[in-house]
């Protein structure tokens, strides 16, 4: 038995993409006898590849960085060549986030695609995404990213546009493919560059000889802004709103996952691949030295800082709640980015001229943004399934038109309350504890950072009180009559997302100490990274 | 590994600990449920005492009682009406602007880097 | 699309089976010589379209069905990934060339390397070619014919 | 020397244009070829970065030995083409779609319920 389990541990990098494509294709097969069997199916893959997941986690959080190489028995020899997975503890939290969120799509969509026609092809193209998803965040190679990026891409783009027979959907999807298109072809160009500088495609081995170059600036601006793309950072952010409302809600769910996984490409390319060239002085005034992580940090704070203001004023003023919760969600990835921001600038800065609080804040800081991924994860995406309730009872997405679902839906308003708390950051759910410690590093950093963090919380949760009013609130209207609960099956899926949210918001420390503890320590330790597939060198 | 989920959480400036806030939570609840037992308790339901009081007016049908969310925070977007033209001006729906704007940061990104 | 005039529609007929031996033929030296499952593919998915617009889509789709074609792609997929797997079951790699150096196909244990005329010299390769070459040609061949079908359906967009 | 920096400039040319293309044009089916533009642009350095000087193309084969191009730009190229017509076709689909809905292909006309 202990021998099953150790290859397993062994063979799960390899596993945990290979299962849901191989369940992807499998899919219409198996959808040929019947839909109940088909949906058995699938919640079984995700449910294999969570399995493999958790163990490959506990894995790498117990013994530190592990590799997996494609195709040979002795990756020891000539490593530069080989394709590599390589999971640290950055790759391992972010593939509990990319696992967590399709099995709650997939549960959901039970109930909530039921009634659609040619749900094979949409349980093939969720299977995809996750495989995609999984694949970016755990692969060692830059061009395997790439293939990765645009398998996800492609497999998203369709299913924002599953719903053909709306154009809201359709126009939706065409802006989506373009953005993503042309971020994944930018991403190309900059792997093209870096082969063609060091000749090699390898993570760990680029990052060991990365210069800053002309060439090396380069690929680090067009990856940099093609990956902030990616993850809707403004003022790039327009087309998540789109595609966010544009999908059915638990495909948004699994997008959600591709955003976080493209901004975990943003950390990637940032600390690991750039990480030995931090603190290169490129000009210095007197005792001020400007290095490149001074530069990307301040500059993503300044982004991040305009994407909560846009994301949550936009937000207040929208009236349809699916693009409510997608600004929403783009002020959610403000909070990451002006944590690991401010970590940026603060932490990475050459010695002498630190004290070494600051670089404690930095590293604080830097907690609270990777902590707040999982959280946002779980929070935007138990509102999306609250939104996708909704509409799955009222047909409609529109806040106007909405009114006094609370006399109906009873646990879907429990379910929204807890979303709203979760988001806006209130005790005892999980937001609270993040933004806790976003808001207290970035006011070492700077007060003002601190302040239009808080300001703009409040403001979140002003926004989600409005939906609250308006359309769960209030009497019962002559459009909302006829409403019921929805099936059990949706309820299932918000109630696990529920779930988690509350017990990250009740033990904080637990899940601080033994999961986002190693990532945040596989950022800051590059040289690990490095040595893991180049032996100490 | 139960002291380990239940241990208490600091940032520096403040703590969060479960058991504290499930204590200060059970105490909140004990005073609500205190302060509740002041009311009255001759309320009943479906009597004329459940009827909204308009200053004598009729009620309104329901569907016009309900202010909807467009309504919502009127004040507060139409004081800053300059503020959400300019970011309404910036979300075109125009696909060839959302590529603009990527064009636009990573030129300025080119700068940052070839300036300095 | 309706049908093209006789003359192409012959021309087409004639072309057709040396086009899909030329295709079937890159997909199955795919480990030999320049080319493989994807080019392979295309080509075999283009005498494939030239079909449909000798003969219109119309017509096409009544002789093949765009379900049977996604069948076939999900079954070229499912080849390919479980090949992969397969080397992870008996080589214990994922992807591994478990083939390789082995008579199990054709019992005789092939030279190293690429050599001309001996397909079996690569082990697991020609298996996920032909597997590949399957996909791309019922995947291009769908995209086209559904496209094509649905030009028609629109009849120019509604005015 | 300055004939090795030719396919160096065309890729930037390529590049440049496909985002004019994709900028500036109203049409979507020209914003589809802006991004193709770009996608060749890409091959095309990436196959540059392959060639050496004076080398024949890599095939074992009967191959009549010397100098050999670099194989895995080659192979990296064909992947990206491949996902290059996965996209194409998904573009040119939402476009038929779109085009069934609005009656126009006209970007600044394509636009969501709330914009």
């Amino acid at each position: 038995m202990n021998d099953i389990l150790s290859i397993l541990i062994n063979h799960s990098p390899a596993l945990i993409v290979a299962v849901p494509l191989f369940g992807a294709f499998l899919t219409p097969l198996v959808g040929m006898i019947n839909d109940k069997i088909r949906n058995i199916f699938v919640i079984f893959i995700t449910l294999l590849t969570g399995f493999f997941t958790v163990i490959l986690v506990n894995e790498v959080f117990t013994n530190g960085i592990k590799t997996y190489c494609f195709g040979a028995e002795n990756p020891s020899v000539n490593p530069v060549v080989r394709i590599f997975f390589e999971i640290d503890g950055m790759s391992a939290f972010m593939a509990l986030i990319a696992v967590i969120l399709p099995i709650v799509a997939v549960i959901y969509s039970w109930g909530f695609a039921k009634e659609e026609t040619g749900q094979s092809k949409y349980y093939t193209l969720i299977l995809l995404m996750t495989a995609g998803i999984l694949g970016m965040v755990l692969t060692g190679d830059m061009f395997n990213f790439f293939v990765f990026l645009e398998i996800t891409s492609i497999s998203s783009a369709a299913l924002v546009a599953f719903w053909t027979n709306k154009k809201n959907s359709v126009q939706a999807a065409f802006k989506y493919i373009v953005i993503s298109s042309i971020g994944a072809l930018m991403v190309l160009f900059a792997v093209a560059i870096f082969y063609g500088q060091y000749n090699a495609l390898n993570m760990a081995v680029i990052a060991n000889n990365i210069g800053f170059g002309f060439l090396d600036k380069i690929a680090l601006v067009v990856l940099i802004a093609a990956l902030t793309m990616k993850a809707a950072i403004a003022p790039m952010h327009m087309w998540l709103p789109d595609a966010y409302s544009g999908a059915p809600s638990p495909v948004t769910v699994v997008i959600v996952g591709t955003t976080l996984a493209s901004l975990y490409g943003v950390f990637r390319v940032v600390f690991t691949i750039y990480g030995k060239q931090f603190l290169t002085i490129l000009r210095s005034f007197g005792d001020f030295a400007v290095t490149p992580s001074l530069l990307i940090g301040v500059f993503i704070v300044v982004l991040a800082v305009l994407t909560i203001v846009i994301g949550v004023f936009m937000a207040l003023k929208s009236n349809d709640f699916k693009r409510m919760i997608g600004y929403a969600a783009v002020a959610e990835i403000g909070y990451m980015i002006l944590a690991v921001g401010s970590a940026i600038s603060t932490y990475f800065i050459p010695t002498g001229t630190t004290t070494v609080t600051m670089a404690e804040h930095g590293k604080m800081a830097l907690t609270g943004g990777i902590f707040h991924m999982i959280n946002d994860a779980l929070d935007i995406g138990l509102l999306f399934l609250v939104a996708g309730a909704v509409y799955y009872a009222t047909k409609e997405t529109s806040l106007n038109k909405l009114g006094g679902l609370s006399r109906k839906m009873k646990y879907t308003t429990v379910f929204f309350l807890i979303g709203l708390f979760a988001v806006s950051g209130l005790p005892p759910m999980n937001g609270f504890a993040s933004k806790l410690i976003i808001y207290q590093s970035t006011y070492q950093v700077n007060p003002i950072l601190a302040i239009v963090a808080i300001l703009c919380s409040i403001m979140l949760l002003a926004v989600f009180v409005k939906v609250f009013h308006s359309a769960f609130l209030g009497p019962e209207i002559s459009s909302t009559k006829n409403v019921k609960e929805v099936p059990k099956s949706m309820l299932i899926a918000m109630g696990i997302l529920a779930a988690l949210i509350i017990f990250f918001g009740l033990f904080p420390e637990f899940v601080i100490t033994n999961i986002v503890e190693p990532a945040k320590n596989a950022l800051l330790n590059s040289s690990e990274y490095i040595s893991a597939i180049l032996g100490g060198v | 590994m139960l002291d380990q989920i239940i241990s208490t959480f600091e940032t520096g400036s403040g703590f969060w600990n479960p058991l504290v806030w499930l204590t200060a939570l059970v105490i909140a609840f004990l005073i609500i449920y205190i302060v509740r037992g002041f009311g009255k308790r001759e309320y009943k339901k479906g009597t004329d005492q459940t009827q909204a009081f308009l200053s004598g007016n009729p009620e309104y049908e329901k569907d016009k009682m309900h202010v909807k969310a467009n309504n919502v925070y009127w004040g507060f977007t139409e004081s800053l009406k300059s503020v959400y033209n300019f970011f309404g001006k910036m979300h075109t729906g125009n696909v060839s602007d959302y590529v603009l704007w990527f064009v636009i940061i990573m030129g300025i990104l080119f700068l940052i880097f070839g300036v300095i | 699309m309706s049908g093209m005039s006789k003359i192409v529609k012959t021309i087409s007929s004639i072309a057709f089976p040396f086009v899909m031996i030329y295709g079937l033929y890159i997909i199955a030296h795919g480990h030999l010589t320049p080319g493989g499952g994807f080019q392979g593919g295309a080509i075999v998915a283009s005498g494939a379209a030239m079909i449909l617009v000798s003969y219109g889509s119309v017509w096409t789709m009544g002789k093949v069905k765009e379900k049977k074609l996604s069948i076939l792609e999900s079954t070229g997929a499912i080849v390919f990934i479980g090949t992969a797997i397969l080397g992870l079951l008996f080589a214990g790699v994922f992807f591994n060339n478990f083939l390789f150096d082995s008579n199990l196909i054709f019992n005789i244990v092939p030279v190293k390397g690429s050599t001309v005329g001996i397909l079996n010299s690569a082990g697991t390769l020609p298996i996920m070619n032909f597997a590949v070459g399957l996909k791309v040609v019922a995947g291009l061949f769908a995209i086209v014919l559904v496209m094509a079908y649905a030009t028609t359906k629109m009849g120019g967009g509604k005015k | 020397m300055m004939t090795f920096n030719i396919p160096y400039i065309a890729v930037i040319g390529l590049i440049l244009v496909g985002l004019i293309a994709v900028v500036f044009k109203r049409n979507l089916i020209k914003i589809v070829i802006g991004i193709t533009l770009i996608e060749s642009g890409v091959n095309l350095f990436l196959i540059t970065l392959g060639y050496r000087e004076n080398s024949i193309a890599p095939i074992y084969t009967s191959s009549p030995g010397g100098l050999m191009s670099l194989p895995v730009p080659q192979a990296l190229t064909l992947t990206s083409i491949v996902i290059g017509v996965a996209v194409l076709a998904l573009m040119i689909s939402f476009i038929v779609h779109i085009y069934r809905h609005y009656n126009t292909l006209d970007a600044s006309k394509i636009r969501g319920d709330e914009e």
